[in-house]
């Protein structure tokens, strides 16, 4: 088959979601969903179908000029490579579960052409980002994915604060993808070109210090979109959408786009260690504080929205550490139990009657049926690390880069990297045992749940389960399969002697169970107070927001205000009023003038006279004294 | 040339600022009328001057032009003051500022 | 001889036009003012323009003074008869220039008219004024003749009114 | 390549809109036969443009079409047009554009003829000013351009209407007089120096100029051109002009004045004074720039719709001006695009808030609210329209953009960055409009009903001409390459 079938793989969803938008509310319920649903799986078979066009090289695929002006030359062109099979597969297959689960999940909603509609337009365009040839189509993607996000959080829009954080979404990530857009222009403008590979291939020629800010603009870039340090405050909100756009979106494929991106660029970004730092440092600080921050939740989805953010940082850190199959292999685990946790949390959410704070929940254990239990226990088991769990290897991986990375302070970024899995731990627990062991504190009257939202749950457990052998280190016989699967693009090969493996290995365990002890004893025993300030300062995730309102948002009023009222209305309107008025003005002082009396006319009369009388005296003078 | 033509021309002159003044000064319209006749027998005499100095007769038929327009335009001048009188009963210049700014 | 007469005439005007200027009766001004116009019909006259004094006379005294005084009369402007003051004061300067004029004339008329010593070298007949007045300026009088038709119709038209508007005025 | 016969097209594209006014204006008032009057006219005027644009697609140096004739021989003033890749499509737009806006102002019933008719004597004058190439027929065809637009402004606008249209007058005549004084001046310049007294664009390029003299001509011209595109201190007519103006004045008004001042940059004043553009690029990079800032900043605090897009047309001229100001290829291919795609967005979206005031009776953000859940599709296109015109890829603006901001960057890496960033502000007053108009509870008047059968004829050809734009441009750029080539080519 001619690789231009591979176009299939993203415009299948698109193909969906247009015809979703434009008949989904004339046509029957069921035929929007089954065409939502068909859309994405039968992508996923593609993505399966065409394995082995991956292999190496990968193949590139043209489908016809998009911008052609002058020396640039954009095409809609795709690269099915080493990397991007992976990462599509992993997105077509998350993509299918959710949009089962979201069947069974907006089952009363009315609006269901819209969001399914949106659904499948936000797995095309992941599918552009992960696809991209060139980085023109690259943005276009990573702005649809924005577009999507904004509106699927903003899905509920009755509800002005539901908008309003879809808003919040689209800008800051807007404000990431200024970034990712200059360096963009500055690429075109270094290398002439759009297209990932040659850009890559030219690195090498690009002076270092411009490679060094490069690689900064694609790290604030990647920020933007995968709710890093600076640009983080948007994810929490945007636990506004419904579940399953949270579990799509905000667990598995939107957040981890920053982190391909990165991985995409690698060759470019690899030359620059001051770069490579950064990106780590990002890593390191954003997993901490998306940690603490989880620590102090109240509802279920925004802790594992911290969680996430965390996650992401560990994936920044594999990169800065030179491991892109490191931070492969972490994002790939943890889209499943990550989006397995999401949707577990919608079945709870479901169950205790749409209550979202966990601290009105409780004792579900008994009331849920069983497998949910198991289901949210496996997700959990694979996000604290447990040892032989997906979660556990690929985390491990990525500590084991850190330490044994040659920069010393790659050391601290470990320990940073130590200290958030003990909290990771911490929180997981929390969570499992606020919601489900304990005595039922919610009023809530529990709602059935229906057979779709339980069903895709299983597999994701099985995936985040078996994850480890993705990339099964050697030292426990594993082949290591992803770092040979990626092949060049994979980043430092991590190599260590045996015990310092062992030892590592024999910390993550102690941390685990240290993680687990504390959330036992603090919530199953020691009933203690709960409120205290600084958990108030952790739920406002260290009030970011409020710091972001005061430092750009009340600011940018102002400038507006100005500009506005400022400059048009008094400075520019102002000068044109005031010439008007003395236009006015004078023309009143000549009115003045015209009295209307006759002798004043006459006196004007006399006047002129004289004047020329004076003047032909002058002249006659003036001639007479000349000869 | 009985008188040298320049006393004749002052004498005009003179004769022509009194008018002026009439002119300026009166607040009767009557008197300010009075005050233009003043003024156009002086150009008259002016013209008569000259045409005595330059032995031209054109002079003279010009007094005689000047005597037909002064005439028509008195009877017009009257005409309106006979009708401001009646108008607005009063002919005293100034009362007539309705046409101020 | 002519000289002086024309100065005494100039100077008679002159005197004649200030007191009709300064004087607060409009009637008294305009008698002073037809003083003065007399006295320049005699200048004309001393300077060879014998037609035009005496269409000044006829035309400009006869006509446009006698207009004057009618619209003065008509309109009563002249103030009411005041108590009069005593003596022959007010009576001094009518008398005084009345006086002068009547010597100029009567110089004039007995120092031989046609004598070519004291009067202008250049005496204009009418022989010769007319010709020049329907000669070269034919189109000119015509002109004027429409100017004076015009102003006819205008003062007709102006004058029309005063009747109705009158008894309004005296409702109002 | 001349597949159409031998017809004067250019003069046709001038003389069927001014007959079609005149026959407007004498229409009957009762029943609507100056709308379909109208409507045929600017439907024949369009397919017209659109066989011109098929037959002459593929551009090609020099004029594709030139007509020429004595006008007034005494002063060498040549009624000549010509049309080139940049005109061809201006007119293509132009003639779109009103097809457009006859269709939106059909519910217009008050003095129906006269507007219809004003509104073909505004497409006459805007065919004019882009196919003219004699100086003084693009002067006559400037001030043509005023009139209808003063008068519709004037009578069927907003509530300050005549302040608004009276400033708008104003602003347009000081600068036409400015440029009135330099042309003249530049004809007896030309005159003096060659002999050959003529107002042709191509002879008076040849005058020999000093710096000096050459400056102040153009900024003569450029004071003209600058009020109209607006540039940032001369702008303050626009919002304005725009609140008060008719719905379908207002498409007139953004999609195409705006453009001819940037029009007349190129055609005009650029080629005309080469030395004193190259002095004078670097001012204009600068205040298109302020522009591009102060209107995205301006547009934020905005609370009538109108008004807010008055200062976001501002700031997508700041955009193309600042194109124009790097003198690079792509960068001026790139806004000439803009203006194509600007003019569609921002035109569509003025036809729909035209739509939501027939509906709720005001155009104020803060009295509007949850548009959406009473009317699903308006808002629907509503969203993509403004996504358009706030930049989102894949839709029109993007492409426009995305050439200006490479080329700029080619040439001036700072300015393009700085735009970049301007584009975040865009994003902003866009969001906070859409969530103000479409998101939020349903409050304030019940919109009774969603798109009629008309309606969705306005905005359904405008919504596939976006996406259109967005995802394959390249038809309407291939005629631009000869003419920017050769227009870059001529100078600095």
């Amino acid at each position: 088959m001619s690789e231009t079938l591979l176009f299939l793989i993203p415009l299948l969803p698109l193909a969906c979601a247009v015809v979703n938008m434009l008949f989904g509310m004339r046509l029957p319920r069921l035929f929007a969903e089954t065409t939502a649903v068909a859309g994405v799986a039968t992508s996923t078979a593609l993505t399966l179908l065409f394995w082995d066009y991956s292999v190496g090289e990968g193949t590139r695929a043209v489908l016809g000029t998009w911008l052609s002006s002058g020396s640039l030359d954009v095409a809609f062109a795709l690269r099915f490579d080493a990397l991007a099979a992976p990462m599509t597969l992993m997105v077509t297959g998350v993509a299918t579960l959710i949009h089962l689960y979201a069947v069974g999940y907006m089952h009363e909603d009315q609006d269901y052409a819209r969001f399914f509609g949106l659904l499948n337009l936000f797995v095309f365009a992941m599918l552009t980002i992960v696809l991209a040839d060139n980085l023109l189509v690259l943005f276009l993607g990573w702005e649809g994915v924005g577009l999507c996000s904004y509106g699927l959080i903003g899905f509920w829009y009755s509800k002005l604060d539901n908008a309003k954080a879809g808003t919040k979404a689209f800008m800051v990530t807007r404000v990431g993808d200024v970034f990712f857009g200059i360096a963009l222009l500055w690429l075109f403008s270094l290398t002439g070109t759009l297209s990932i590979s040659e850009i890559n291939a030219q690195a090498a020629s690009i002076s270092p210090g411009v490679v060094i800010v490069l690689t900064l603009l694609l790290l604030l870039g990647a920020c933007g979109k995968s709710a890093q340090l600076p640009l983080m405050t948007w994810l929490a909100d945007a636990m506004a959408g419904p579940t399953p756009v949270s579990a799509l979106i905000h667990a598995a494929t939107m957040v981890t786009a920053g982190v391909y991106l990165l991985c995409r660029m690698f060759p470019l970004i690899s030359l620059s260690a001051v770069g490579m730092t950064a990106i780590t440092a990002i890593g390191a600080l954003t997993a901490l504080y998306a940690a603490t921050c989880a620590l102090a939740q109240r509802e279920i989805k925004r802790v594992l929205a911290y969680s996430t953010m965390s996650q992401v940082g560990y994936m920044f850190m594999a990169v800065g550490a030179g491991t892109v199959s490191g931070a492969m292999f972490h994002l790939l685990t943890h889209a499943f139990f990550k989006a397995l946790l999401f949707m577990a949390a919608g079945c709870v959410i479901h169950l205790a009657g749409n209550e979202n704070d966990i601290f009105k929940m409780g004792g579900l254990a008994r009331r849920s049926p069983p497998e949910l239990l198991w289901v949210f226990l496996a997700g959990a088991v694979c996000l604290a690390g447990v040892p032989l769990t997906g979660g556990f290897f690929s985390k491990d991986g990525i500590l084991l880069a850190l330490f044994t990375h040659g920069d010393p302070v790659y050391k601290l970024f470990w320990l940073v990297g130590v200290i958030t899995a003990l909290l990771t731990a911490f929180y997981t627990f929390r969570l499992v045992y606020l919601v489900f062991a304990g005595e039922p504190r919610g009023h809530g009257h529990p709602h059935t749940i229906p057979m779709q939202m339980r069903w895709p749950l299983w597999p994701l457990a099985l995936l985040g389960l078996a994850g480890g052998l993705l990339n099964l280190p050697v030292l426990v016989g594993g082949g290591e399969r992803l770092h040979h699967w990626l092949g060049g693009q994979a980043g430092r090969h991590v190599t260590a002697s045996h015990n310092l493996e062992w030892l590592l290995i024999g910390l993550a365990i102690v941390i685990v169970a240290v993680g687990w002890a504390a959330a036992h004893w603090r919530y199953r025993v020691f009933r203690g107070a709960r409120d205290t300030k600084t958990t108030r300062f952790l739920l406002d995730g260290w009030r970011a927001d409020q710091l972001v309102d005061l430092m750009i948002l009340r600011p940018f009023n102002a400038i507006a205000g100005f500009c506005w009222i400022g400059c048009d209305r008094t400075l520019f309107d102002g000068t044109l009023n005031v010439l008007a008025s003395q236009a006015r003005a004078s023309g009143n002082l000549l009115r003045r003038m015209t009295t209307g009396r006759l002798s004043s006319y006459l006196a004007a009369f006399a006047w002129g006279f004289l004047l020329i009388l004076g003047w032909v005296l002058m002249t006659l003078v003036g001639r007479g004294g000349g000869h | 040339m009985i008188v040298p033509f320049e006393h004749v021309l002052a004498m005009a002159s003179a004769l022509f600022v009194l008018g002026l003044t009439c002119t300026l000064v009166r607040r009767q319209l009557i008197m300010i009328l009075i005050g233009v006749e003043i003024m156009l027998n002086a150009a008259a005499l002016a013209l008569v001057g000259a045409s005595a100095f330059w032995q031209q007769v054109d002079g003279q038929v010009f007094v005689v032009l000047l005597m037909a327009i002064t005439a028509s335009e008195v009877a017009v001048a009257l005409a309106m003051v006979f009708y401001l009188r009646h108008r607005k009963g009063t002919i005293v210049a100034d009362q007539f500022n309705r046409m101020h700014g | 001889m002519a000289s002086i007469l024309f100065y005494i005439l100039g100077f008679v005007m002159l005197a004649a036009t200030l007191l009709c200027v300064t004087c607060r009766n409009p009637v008294h001004a305009v008698i002073y003012l037809v003083k003065g116009f007399f006295a320049l019909a005699l200048m004309f006259y001393l300077l060879g323009a014998p037609l035009i004094a005496a269409w000044e006379v006829i035309v400009y005294v006869g006509a446009i003074m006698v207009l004057f005084l009618f619209i003065i009369m008509v309109l009563e402007l002249a103030p009411r008869e005041q108590p009069q003051e005593p003596g022959w004061q007010r009576w001094v300067p009518g008398l005084l220039l009345a006086a002068s004029i009547m010597i100029c004339t009567l110089l004039i008329i007995f120092q031989d008219p046609s004598a070519a010593s004291h009067g202008p070298n250049h005496f204009v007949g009418p022989r010769e004024f007319g010709e020049a007045l329907f000669g070269k300026y034919a189109l000119a009088v015509e002109v004027v003749s429409f100017q004076l038709l015009f102003a006819a119709v205008g003062a007709y038209y102006l004058g029309r009114y005063q009747p109705r508007r009158r008894n309004e005025e005296d409702q109002t | 390549m001349a597949i159409l016969p031998h017809i004067p097209w250019l003069t046709l594209l001038i003389c069927l809109p001014l007959t079609g006014a005149m026959l407007c204006m004498l229409a009957d008032e009762r029943e609507r036969t100056s709308h379909w009057l109208a409507l045929a006219t600017t439907a024949i005027i369009f397919v017209i443009t659109i066989g011109l644009f098929i037959s002459y697609g593929a551009g090609g140096a020099g004029w594709l079409l030139h007509e020429d004739a004595i006008w007034i021989d005494r002063y060498g003033i040549r009624y000549s047009l010509g049309m080139d890749g940049i005109s061809l499509l201006l007119v293509l737009l132009t003639a779109f554009l009103h097809l457009i806006a006859v269709l939106a102002s059909w519910p217009i019933e008050r003095h129906a003829p006269r507007f219809l008719g004003l509104l073909l004597l505004l497409e006459t004058g805007l065919m004019g000013i882009f196919l003219a190439i004699d100086l003084v027929l693009f002067y006559v065809f400037w001030e043509v351009m005023l009139i209808p637009m003063f008068l519709m402004i004037g009578i069927w606008g907003g509530e300050q209407r005549r302040q608004a249209a009276l400033k708008f007058f104003l602003y347009a005549l000081a600068g036409s007089l400015a440029m009135l004084v330099a042309l003249i001046a530049l004809y007896l310049l030309h005159g003096e120096q060659t002999g050959s007294y003529t107002f042709a664009l191509a002879e008076l390029m040849k005058t020999r100029l000093t710096l000096p003299q050459e400056i102040l001509l153009f900024s003569g011209f450029m004071l003209a051109f600058a009020i109209k595109t607006p540039l940032v201190p001369f702008h303050t007519w626009l919002p304005d002009a725009h609140a008060e103006s008719p719905a379908s004045g207002a498409v007139d008004l953004t999609g195409l004045l705006l453009k001819t001042g940037v029009f007349g940059m190129i055609r005009i004043a650029f080629p005309l004074f080469p030395a004193a553009t190259r002095f004078a690029l670097p001012l204009l990079g600068i205040l298109a720039l302020t522009g591009l800032f102060h209107a995205a900043w301006g547009a934020y605090r905005q609370n009538d719709i109108k008004r807010l897009f008055a200062y976001s047309s501002i700031s997508h001229v700041g955009l193309i001006l600042l194109g124009l100001a790097a003198w690079q290829i792509t960068a001026w291919e790139g806004s000439i695009l803009l203006m194509l795609t600007n003019a569609i967005a921002t035109g569509a979206l003025f036809v729909l808030i035209a739509m939501i005031r027939q509906r709720t009776g005001t155009c104020q953000i803060d009295e509007l609210s949850g548009l959406w859940g009473q009317a699903p599709n308006l808002s629907a296109l509503f969203l993509l329209f403004a996504l358009a015109s706030l930049g989102l890829p894949g839709l029109a603006n993007f492409a426009g953009e995305i050439l200006v901001l490479i080329g700029t960057f080619q040439t001036h890496p700072v300015w393009a960055s700085l735009a970049v960033v301007a584009v975040v502000f865009a994003a902003a007053y866009i969001l906070r409009l859409v969530q103000g108009v479409i998101w939020g509870p349903i409050s304030g008047t019940r919109i009774t009903y969603d798109l009629t059968p008309r309606e969705w004829l306005i905005l359904v050809p405008m919504a596939i001409l976006v996406i259109w734009l967005g995802l394959y441009p390249a038809p309407f750029l291939t005629p631009l390459h000869e003419p920017v080539q050769l227009l870059l080519g001529g100078s600095p």
